[in-house]
């Protein structure tokens, strides 16, 4: 399991999803799952699925069916935010301030892990579990 | 009289979709109209490939050929503009133009699709040259500002040119000469350009 | 209002009309000729600009120059605004980096100046419920709440996390009020970007930054990009790219993914990820069994090599397509690549950074381009592709729990020179700190003031960790989230944990942020709504260390506040405004940029931030076009010979006019023309062995050999001295290079052709960190059991020697680590 | 019809990869999909191949054909006028009449005539009405009636369709092929020469016209259906082809309703009168429908039985 950008929105992204010209090219978080994996998991292209990290977390998102990823390795975007472990906190902003798109936040499943010398966190290796939602 | 055009160097695109949010920007498209998108084909796989895409003002425009009430005109640069006032909503220049430019503001029941909005290569539609109403309608008209279409100013990588044709197709055929002259033979071991000059001709 | 952006009289339109098309065909000529020059630039309508003009009767238009706000290469951003509101959006051909060129997000950003969805009051939690109050009301019951807590906990009980999103002068006064406030629990988001490259590049030859800049990948003649897609995070350094690529440098991207980057390369080679140690040492391995490595460079400025060639004899092709699935021929391939297309410049990002061993990654990567000779080359270098807009500002001078700006450490030297700086008793700075004494994970003990605080990536751990565990006086209780969306961070649902047990949660933000949303709080938080860059002014850092000066777009919206203005309120409630702004003018609350500007100038010399006063930022602001875009030097014009963004380090006083330094240690050029040597910053020998460079000195320089850095003794011996003024002389005594207010250290060196640092070796062995030379250990979550016990994380005794990790780190006040297998 | 099949051969794109450059412009002409981050229909598809087909067939093969078989069939119907003339009653009426078409029947058939009507002036509108009525109303005024003849054509579809089904519910039995309709046929329905073939209830003519209704105008209808719906998502090749298979069923209906109303207004003495009052005479139903004469006459008498039944034709003799 990994993680990284996408070109529309910015690091938390809540600036960037709160922009609709952004907003509308990006609306739904979704995990890349390479076609075999897919298919050993009985996840479709556009279907919901769980994905359940290590230590406890897991998030329900999109399955992105696409060879991007190579086989065994999936691959989320960190830029979503307001939802948590499949649930919508969107009336839980305050009124007029909830960004466009809201999307489960990729890091809710990534794990423990420091640099030994900067404590830079581990977010581009981890392990997770795919399940159909 | 120019003929304005647009390019896309599909060796360049990189589906940044800065196009897409630049043309928002410029002329307020609403939320679920994009006068412009980039495609990407093979996504994920070798020979993956990105081009931008809008309305492309085709000399014989299909939509034009098609129109049921004949809203479309040309302007002396060759920008296919239409008249929204005329337009009926029918939907019948999406399904002839291949570029799938043509947009509508609502899908309704019954056909109800709003008047078309497309691309204007940022030259506003026929009401008068920056009016209110021709920005509400068409959006700015950078066109008679003395300015090109946002989207290919724009451009990360300047892939999206556009332009007067002659001018953006001898820029494009610069860039593949230059390519093709760059391109190394193999285990040369050299990235040297070799482009013909006095030093290549005398062997310097 | 409306958001027409011109309108014409009815009599100007026709003339309009012939005057549109004659320029659309001049136009297109000029394209032309320039394309024939460079084939990048399509600024064909910029000609038509003061046409333009003449044609349109509303001349309360105003354009504005800004930069935009997303990511870190430092695009130019054109505002139209009329009456106040951001009407419009034109491309900013003549900004020597991205020449008009935006992504998406740098192409919406007009929409800033709308903010549909922004915070727009102080809002509070009352019940559950959202409720507004007033700035007042939230500045009084939070400092009170603070002020209590502080009582109750000492200073090191709220934590204050700061942004990459402040300009400098933002990030170095949080730094400052942080200083002020009396700890070290300060921090910001590059320490989960490239906190570890900075380290690892900083430690390998002196300077933890991007080396060259976008533009001169036009010189490189091979690029190979390991775990960035700036594509789709740096779209517009695409075109810099691509323009290399064009004249015929092969394009290697290393990445598990097919990014947008990778489609377009000449060769992608998929790794298993957290495996690019071995793919590193086992292109070395080609390197050094083909002999293609640059031994006179190596000889003259590197040191420690020979330890990496023991460590790369092991990664023999089959072992590294063992770990890494890469093929021998792949890496041979590009090994062979990089080796015969000289210069190639190297470039990383987060997928090479954001690992347990993200440092090893980074220094293996440095090994790299040294073994080829590819460092302080045009065409070189490591560049390092930065996250947000000013988030190498940021770190260079803004909120760090290791450092004080310009990275100076926490000892109590370090502390000294900037109490001299901000002119304030040192013992009264000293006193606002917690007294006690804590273990420093060495078994040492000393005062927080002069630990690293708790970084950004573990804040969690300080709220939910054991007190006892904790060096210091009790947990986290008050967090203030400014600027930083949390769920950019790992671990979530600990992290609402974490952000339910606090008694106080401060979000500042232009937007609610995860931070308003992922807890079930009642009470005790407060939403405060901050403004944009757009919104207010001043100077950032682009990736490439060159500094560039915004101007205010529009006026902040809403009730949102700057947040230096913010700053001083907090400061004025918590009591030590007077202290704090004691040299910087504030009006109305609000201090003045410029006065903070200087005080950067005047304090931040080990990175040469002083030669960028504000004056020379807004001159080149306004001579945008006079640069160069591929060596970025300005030709002609005020700022004539001026490097863009007079990229740091530009050493001394602005009285100096140095030029910056487009690339970091490139001995070509003298070094008051920007060039550089390796940075004597280690010593100037270990084990016996000299680490100052060999036969190799920048131009000009007056010593042919290596020396270390500069100090009033150095010069003194080198009967240099006398050339100070008297004025001079009287700082500069007992002082060395970094702590001269004077400059005059810093003048005297660069006159006689010397780098004020020193001129050493980079070196391959770095001696104080866990891993010397780099080697490869798996990941904690690791896909390859097999791997594992081979690759373990540091030693066998894997789960006690990680506690082991973190004593070294900078973590190591948290001596009982959370780790859940 | 060579256009019509490329249309459809268009739907069968092969999803191969290619790395070649030229392949991958192969592959976008023949309308390969990719990926867009922009959601709107088919946006993903870069070219598609089959609009300038349709557009093709549309403006060429349609209007064009379409033009010259109306013209061709009004001309016909004028020569066969012409020389035929009316085809009167060759005894004279009797003055008794027998109920014909039911007051629902006729309602039904007024109510989907009308319709019909409607709809072929207002398509025939947008098919036409650029070449013909812009140069006589100008842009603006064309525009305004399109775009009403535009929504009226849409809304009327529909309520158009359901008269239809119900036709096909009441009238099927009556337009069940049998033997009578070969010699009908054979004898060109007494409509050239002066034979008067046997007919039911419906004699073949109207057989045929009623079929022609419940395939092409189903078609017509379903086609219509989708058009008038485009917020379902369907592909534009669907639409496309919906839109030729709607103009060329509505082409063939406005030829058959051409003939329809030739015959039953002027070209037949009394059939108007008929369907307007529902009423015809004896010696009108002897001569056009004798089997059915024979039969009501029939029912008439088993009714005035004691063990008589309810008609089975639903109409009686009063």
């Amino acid at each position: 399991m990994t993680s990284g950008r996408l070109v529309e929105y910015e690091g938390g992204g809540d600036e960037t999803r709160s922009n609709p010209w952004l907003a509308e090219l990006q609306q739904q978080m979704f995990v890349e799952i390479n076609p075999a994996d897919a298919n050993n998991a009985g996840v479709k292209h556009g279907e919901q699925v769980w994905v359940e990290g290590p230590e406890g977390g897991k998030i329900k998102v999109m399955a992105f069916v696409t060879n991007r990823v190579g086989r065994g390795l999936v691959f989320m975007p960190f830029h979503f935010a307001g939802h948590y472990q499949g649930k919508d906190l969107r009336n839980k902003y305050p009124e007029g301030c909830d960004p466009y798109i809201l999307g489960e936040s990729c890091n809710t499943v990534f794990t423990y892990g420091y640099d030994s010398v900067t404590a830079m966190q581990e977010t581009k290796v981890s392990l997770c579990r795919l399940q159909k939602a | 009289m120019a003929r304005m055009k647009f390019l896309c160097d599909d060796d360049r695109c990189i589906e940044c979709n800065a196009c897409i949010t630049a043309c928002k920007n410029e002329h307020e498209v609403p939320w679920g109209v994009n006068r412009r998108r980039v495609v990407t084909i093979n996504d994920g796989q070798s020979g993956e490939t990105s081009i931008s895409v809008a309305c492309m003002h085709c000399s014989d425009a299909p939509c034009a050929q098609v129109c049921p009430v004949d809203c479309f005109y040309f302007t002396d640069d060759g920008v296919v503009l239409h008249d929204k006032d005329l337009c009926i909503g029918c939907g019948y220049c999406f399904y002839a133009c291949p570029f799938g430019a043509p947009q509508f503001p609502q899908d309704g029941a019954f056909g109800n699709r709003g008047k078309m909005d497309k691309c204007t290569f940022c030259a506003g539609g026929p009401e008068e040259d920056h009016s209110e109403a021709e920005f509400e309608k068409y959006g700015r008209n950078r066109l008679a500002e003395g300015k090109l279409p946002l989207c290919a100013e724009m451009c990360s990588t300047k892939a999206l040119l556009a332009g007067d044709g002659d001018v953006i197709s001898n820029l494009f055929s610069q860039r593949v000469t230059q390519r093709q002259l760059s391109q190394e033979e193999p285990d040369s071991g050299t990235a040297q350009v070799k482009l013909w000059g006095w030093k290549t001709a005398y062997k310097d | 209002m409306k958001l027409i952006k011109r309108s014409t009289s009815p009599s100007a339109a026709h003339q309009k009309n012939l005057n549109r098309r004659e320029f659309i065909k001049h136009s297109g000529l000029a394209v032309g000729a320039s394309a024939l020059a460079s084939q990048l630039p399509f600024t064909m309508m910029e000609k038509a600009q003061a046409q333009a003009t003449q044609l349109t009767n509303t001349p309360e238009i105003a354009t504005i120059k800004s930069v935009c706000t997303h990511c870190s290469v430092g695009c130019g951003v054109i505002a139209e605004v009329q009456n106040g509101v951001w009407i419009g959006q034109e491309p900013a051909f003549d900004h020597p980096i991205n020449l008009g060129a935006h992504c998406a997000k740098g192409a919406s950003v007009r929409e800033h100046g709308h903010g549909d969805r922004r915070l727009k009051y102080p809002m509070k939690q009352i019940n559950g419920q959202w409720k507004r109050i007033t700035w007042q009301q939230a500045i009084d019951e939070i400092g009170d709440k603070m002020l209590e807590i502080r009582q109750q906990s000492g200073p090191d009980s709220v934590y204050w996390l700061g942004s990459s999103k402040h300009n400098n002068e933002q990030s170095y006064l949080f730094r400052k009020f942080a200083a002020f406030w009396g700890s070290n629990n300060i921090d910001h988001q590059a320490r989960i970007c490239h906190s570890t490259t900075v380290a690892g590049v900083a430690n390998t030859w002196g300077y933890g930054a991007m080396t060259n800049s976008f533009n001169d990948i036009h010189n490189s003649k091979a690029i190979l990009i390991i775990g960035g897609n700036p594509a789709e995070a740096h779209p517009v350094s695409m075109q810099h790219i691509f323009k290399a690529k064009e004249q015929g440098a092969p394009l290697i991207v290393i990445d598990p993914r097919l990014t947008r980057t990778a489609a377009h390369a000449s060769q992608h080679i998929r790794l298993r990820p957290g495996t690019d140690v071995p793919l590193i040492l086992g292109m070395l391995w080609h390197i050094f069994e083909n002999h293609w490595e640059d031994k006179e460079f190596i000889r003259q400025r590197v040191y420690g090599m020979d330890k990496v060639r023991k460590e790369v004899a092991q990664w023999t092709p089959d072992k590294v397509e063992q770990v890494t699935g890469v093929s021998e021929n792949e890496l041979y391939q590009a090994a062979k690549t990089m080796a015969t297309h000289k210069p190639g410049t190297f470039i990383w990002c987060m997928g090479g950074t954001q690992h347990t061993i993200g440092n090893n990654n980074t220094r293996a990567y440095c090994i790299f381009q040294l073994a080829l000779g590819n460092m302080g080359v045009a065409g070189g270098g490591t560049n390092i592709f930065r996250g947000h807009d000013n988030v190498q500002g940021a770190t260079d001078l803004g909120p760090n729990a290791h450092t004080l700006p310009g990275y100076y450490g926490l000892a109590e030297g370090a502390w000294k020179h900037w109490a001299t700086v901000w002119d304030i008793d040192f013992q009264w700075l000293s006193g606002r700190f917690d007294k006690a004494l804590y273990d420093d994970g060495t078994g040492a003990n000393k005062r927080t003031m002069n630990m690293s605080g708790i970084p950004v990536s573990r804040w969690i751990d300080g709220i939910l960790e054991e007190k006892q565990n904790i060096s210091q006086q009790d947990n986290i209780r008050a967090m203030v989230l400014w600027g930083h969306a949390p769920n950019s961070q790992t671990r979530a649902p600990e992290m609402k944990k974490a952000m339910e047990k606090l008694d106080l949660l401060v979000v500042v933000d232009p937007y609610p942020s995860n931070s308003a949303v992922l807890h079930d709080r009642t009470e005790n938080t407060y939403l405060l709504p901050a403004s944009t860059q757009f919104e207010t002014y001043g100077s950032l850092t682009s990736s490439n260390r060159s500094l560039q000066w915004r101007d205010q777009v529009i006026e902040p919206l809403f009730e949102s506040r700057p947040d230096h203005q913010i700053l001083y309120q907090f400061a004025e409630k918590l009591g030590f405004a007077d202290q704090m702004f004691k040299h910087i003018q504030v009006k109305n609350s609000v201090p003045l940029i410029e006065d903070i500007t200087k005080e950067i100038n005047k304090g931040t010399w080990t990175i040469g931030y002083t030669g960028q006063t504000y004056e020379r930022l807004k001159k080149q602001q306004q001579n945008w076009h006079t640069f160069n875009t591929t060596t970025l030097i300005a030709e002609g014009g005020p700022c004539d010979g001026e490097y863009f963004g007079l990229p740091w380090p530009c050493w001394g006083t602005s009285e100096q006019q140095h030029p910056g330094t487009p690339i970091l240690y490139d001995t070509t050029k003298p070094v008051a023309q920007g060039g550089l040597t390796f940075r004597a910053r280690f010593g100037v020998e270990r084990d016996g062995v000299s680490l100052l460079a060999e036969d190799s000195y920048s131009k000009d320089s007056e010593i042919k050999q290596g020396y270390p850095e500069f100090s009033a003794d150095l010069l003194k011996q080198l009967g240099w001295w006398n050339e100070l003024t008297d004025k001079e002389k009287q700082l500069a005594e007992g002082k060395n290079w970094k702590t001269d207010l004077s400059g005059g250290i810093q003048r005297v060196a660069i006159k006689h052709g010397c780098a004020p640092f020193g001129n050493a070796k980079a070196r391959c062995i770095v001696w104080q960190f866990p891993d010397p030379v780099p080697v490869h250990r798996e990941p904690l979550y690791s896909n390859r059991r097999d791997m594992v016990n081979k690759y373990t994380v540091y030693g066998q005794k894997y789960l006690t020697t990680f506690i082991i990790i973190d004593l070294h780190s900078v973590c190591y006040r948290m001596s009982k680590v959370h780790f859940s297998a | 019809m060579s256009r019509l099949s490329l249309l459809f051969a268009s739907l069968a794109f092969s999803p191969n990869t290619y790395s070649d450059e030229q392949n991958i412009w192969k592959q976008i002409r023949e309308g390969i999909s990719g990926y867009s981050a922009v959601n709107s229909q088919e946006s993903e598809i870069l070219i598609q191949a089959s609009g300038t087909q349709w557009l093709t067939i549309r403006n060429e093969l349609i209007a064009g054909t379409g033009a010259w078989l109306l013209a061709l069939t009004v001309l016909a119907l004028a020569v066969f006028y012409l020389i035929r003339g009316r085809v009167k009653l060759t005894e004279p009426p009797s003055g008794e009449m027998i109920e014909r078409w039911s007051k629902s029947e006729r309602w039904l058939h007024f109510y989907t005539a009308s319709l019909f009507i409607l709809l072929a002036i207002t398509g025939l509108s947008l098919l036409y009405g650029r070449s013909f009525l812009i140069s006589w109303l100008g842009h603006d005024s064309f525009s305004q009636y399109a775009d009403i003849a535009k929504i009226v054509h849409n809304y009327a579809g529909p309520l158009f369709s359901v008269g239809l089904v119900m036709m096909g519910m009441i009238w099927f039995q009556d337009n069940l092929f049998d033997k009578t309709d070969i010699t009908w046929f054979k004898q060109y329905g007494g409509m050239i020469g002066n034979q008067h073939p046997s007919a039911g209830r419906m004699n073949a003519g109207e057989k045929v016209w009623f079929w022609l209704l419940m395939t092409a105008g189903v078609l017509v209808s379903i086609t219509g259906m989708n058009l008038d719906f485009p917020n379902l998502g369907q592909y534009r090749l669907i639409m496309q082809i919906s839109h030729i298979i709607h103009s060329v069923s509505a082409f063939l209906l406005i030829i058959g309703a051409l003939g329809h109303i030739y015959i039953g207004t002027i070209g037949t003495e009394g059939a108007l009168r008929g369907m307007i009052t529902g009423k015809v005479d004896k010696s009108w139903a002897k001569q056009h429908h004798d089997l059915w004469y024979q039969q009501i006459n029939k029912e008439k008498q088993n009714f005035l039985k004691p063990s008589g039944n309810s008609a089975k034709y639903g109409s009686k003799i009063q």
